[in-house]
């Protein structure tokens, strides 16, 4: 299986961290957790398991709202929303995450575009899965230099959401509130733990020899590629023809 | 009414309620209002701003923006917000989404705040100190939250399909526009076009329109979203955008795209 | 699904909230739930109940009336509410209709209360100590403003023009019966009929649908609404409401009524 | 000028209280107000003045709101509304208002409705208009029953409305937040100090002879039987046919 593209084992691997949702929204630009709450659908519509709906923002096809930009924020408030995708310039070790910029607010360079949604939804939707490609130290840092949303809070503050787990280019972490802290789940193929705690300037708990990230079977990989790769070309269609010529290259 | 006629509504320190990319932005409108020239403007996002903004920063015309984001999607940062963000001579009051919302809400309602959850333990929160943290009094034990303002801008202007000749006009299921006609004290609207049957004439074209009571002025403007697009009418012209984002890395280039741009517009408009 | 079947999903004790008579009463589900039988219900009016609320009353349903007026319009007062009042056998909560739409914002929204102007000084607010009065926070001076806490019905129900196969409804500008959606664990729709095309799928029908996202279940009722009009699609029976409002000044002329409203219904359906 | 009928100084009355609204709401069943409203309308539109805007609650036709029924509420909370109706089962001297019913709540009996948008929209539309044709002692009270909305307030207390006139089938009344109380304006023709002064359960300020209320000139009246009436009949088909028949009595 060493056909099988990286970003097929993310997506994968998103699917999985998604199972047992009914309802999840994806940011307008996302197409890799949008592939991945796809992929979840298609699965569960094999299985014959209660369907998943899934909301694309800024798409007019995925578009399930009809009261304006707000909907998506009263939504999640309601508690109709179980799973969202985060990212951020910088995240910590806190599961804080940073919007805004690098350097002393206000006076921010680089400036990044905003915080957007993350201040609320972070609090509100159970399973935020954390997202970022890149995995260098610049991204995950020791403590970032605004908090856009912070990643745990104190009792007594209503939070009915938070980050469940961080999924980067080389590994999946689980996140600890308790602690709080990540946890190192599994590496990606071809990823080391050197490597990682290398590219990663926070402190995390891990195995001493992590597992490696599970892959997605046959059966899994044909849906992906054939029904999935479709549906998603509909909504981000040079996505999906960069992602078929790079599997068949 | 004209463009230029409905620019001189605008003036000096006004406040400016200016929709998201995808709900329904007049650039035919920035055009008109960098020519008008009215200058200290507040700009109020809902909740995010683009490539207007860019511009109305780029032409000097802005003394503060309140957002949730600035940025022009898939061509990246927007160029002039975010250089003069760095040389610190504009006011960014950051929010997030749902406070932008919430904040028109409190002023549809006439209401003087609108409580929100989350944002506690947030630097936005920090940072704003017009914003209250209260203890719900619900509540039996602790339970902090957020009490955000009201906002009433003085003009409220967004783009959209249609109007009739009544002054209604058709905003679908845009419904941020009507948000921010109801909390605005003023709202300029550009259209596609104007039709000649009563929008509020049957119940399936007056569930998408904001009533005439809440517009104070329509302006015909084909194409008036370009080069973002418009839902159900056209799609963003992203190679133009790039073009922009391009250019506005400098304050020179952005002159130069903004001298040259009327003409194009105006091109784009006789389609 | 068929009434019945949605009936069953009323258990007793539950709150449930109701539309006010011009916007689009399921009285197709008053006789189902009647028959269905399960009673200690709590009502919610928005913002008020009428000929729905008499009969559920009536039928010896109902705990507690939460609402901003009931009556049966032209006919006059609700004949069986107002003799449970005089004889104390229903709890009545007073409140004022925008108080109504507050709690339902605030569940909405996910907020534990909403502000509202006025009342203070009204006895309405000296019998609701469920609702707070705080002084304003954002005001130099002393500016108190009461707080409406968030209404969550166990079920909403009503009736509207359409439905698709996807589950969407189509609601027009009746934007409290959306209102009544997101705030409730479940909605139930009853509709004149289910249309073969995606009411999501073009922006003119799109402004007025609410999404099945918040539709529990939709079953088939032509003239649904009756006696009461459906906005657009036919008008009130107001011969019928005052044929009710005359037999049911007693309750045997209400049980000899409703005995025989079934018949009269499925007449009326069958149109 | 004897051929004038009662309800038309009730219109003419109206019309007058309301001069220089913008934007006036009228209840759903008072056809009275909105005659009023629309004759306004009209003279305005006469005159060539700005035009007047009628909202007529549940009607189809004069409904110009596409957000529910929150929109009324919503609209007067932003000061759109200038002005708008209130009855009562009771008015007191001091403005209060009852609309849910007689006795030691919550046991009424009788009870009436209940208080709809009064406890509101009495404290946020400028000029608000006590309308009610049954001019006895039971109804207009020396202190109501249950306060559904108060006729002042405490200093301090938000209000930007407020009673500003009382019309009855008898007589026309000012409102003076200050002492506070009713002072009588004027009587309609057919009625005098003594009899309304049985007739009114509370103390009201009045002149020694009181004068007549205003009568419709030739041309108002003329507006009023024609264009007004026939705009009337749209929405309110029998109470139209029925004054056209005693008019012509």
């Amino acid at each position: 299986m060493t056909d099988i593209h990286p970003r097929e084992i993310l997506i994968t691997t998103i699917a999985r961290l998604l199972d047992g949702v009914r309802h999840v929204a994806v940011g307008a630009s996302s197409p890799i957790p949008a592939a991945g709450a796809m992929l979840l659908r298609a699965l569960k519509q094999r299985a014959g398991a209660p369907p998943v709906r899934i909301s694309i923002l800024g798409s007019v096809e995925h578009n399930f709202f009809t009261n304006g930009s707000v909907e998506l924020f009263d939504c999640a408030g309601q508690g109709r929303i179980d799973a969202f995708f985060l990212g951020g310039g910088q995240i910590d070790g806190h599961g804080n995450i940073n919007l805004v910029g690098i350097g002393d607010y206000p006076v921010s360079a680089p400036r990044w575009p905003g915080s957007f949604g993350s201040a609320y939804l972070y609090f509100v939707v159970p399973r935020v899965i954390l997202f970022r490609e890149e995995h260098s130290p610049r991204v995950f840092v020791e403590k970032v230099d605004f908090t856009s949303a912070p990643g745990i809070s104190e009792p007594g503050i209503y939070r009915t959401g938070g980050p469940m787990a961080l999924l980067t280019g080389k590994a999946l972490f689980s996140f600890d509130k308790a602690r709080p802290g990540f946890t190192l789940e599994s590496l990606h193929p071809g990823h080391g733990l050197d490597e990682v705690r290398e590219a990663t300037g926070f402190r995390f708990e891990h195995a001493d020899r992590p597992p490696q990230t599970e892959l997605p079977d046959r059966a899994t990989l044909d849906l992906l590629r054939g029904q999935v790769m479709h549906e998603l070309s509909e909504t981000y269609p040079e996505f999906a023809s960069q992602m078929r010529r790079e599997i068949h290259a | 009414m004209d463009l230029q006629g409905m620019a001189r509504r605008v003036e000096a320190g006004m406040q400016l309620a200016l929709p998201v990319d995808y709900a329904g932005v007049s650039m035919a409108m920035t055009q008109a209002l960098i020519a008008h020239g009215a200058g200290d403007l507040d700009l109020f996002c809902v909740p995010t701003g683009g490539l207007q903004v860019d511009q109305l920063v780029g032409a000097g015309l802005v003394r503060s923006v309140e957002t949730s984001a600035v940025s022009l999607g898939e061509a990246g940062g927007a160029p002039r917000f975010n250089q003069a963000i760095a040389e610190g001579c504009i006011v960014v009051r950051d929010a997030t989404c749902p406070a932008i919302h919430a904040a028109l809400m409190a002023a549809q309602k006439g209401n003087p705040f609108q409580p929100l959850r989350g944002i506690i333990g947030s630097d936005i929160l920090r940072f704003r100190p017009d914003w209250r943290v209260i203890d719900n009094p619900f509540a039996e034990d602790s339970d902090p939250i957020v009490l955000i303002p009201a906002a009433r801008p003085d003009i409220a202007i967004f783009h959209a399909p249609m109007a009739d000749r009544h002054g209604n006009v058709w905003i679908g299921r845009r419904r941020e526009l009507a948000a921010m006609a109801y909390a605005a004290q003023q709202t300029l609207v550009t259209v596609e076009r104007i039709v000649e049957e009563n929008l509020l004439g049957n119940e399936m074209s007056a569930a998408g329109t904001l009533p005439a009571l809440y517009v104070t002025e329509v302006a015909v403007a084909p194409r008036g979203a370009w080069p973002y697009g418009l839902w159900g009418e056209y799609a963003t012209d992203t190679a133009e955008i790039l073009r922009y984002a391009k250019a506005a890395r400098t304050a020179e280039g952005f002159a130069e795209y903004m001298a040259a741009a009327p003409a194009g517009q105006l091109q784009e408009s006789g389609r």
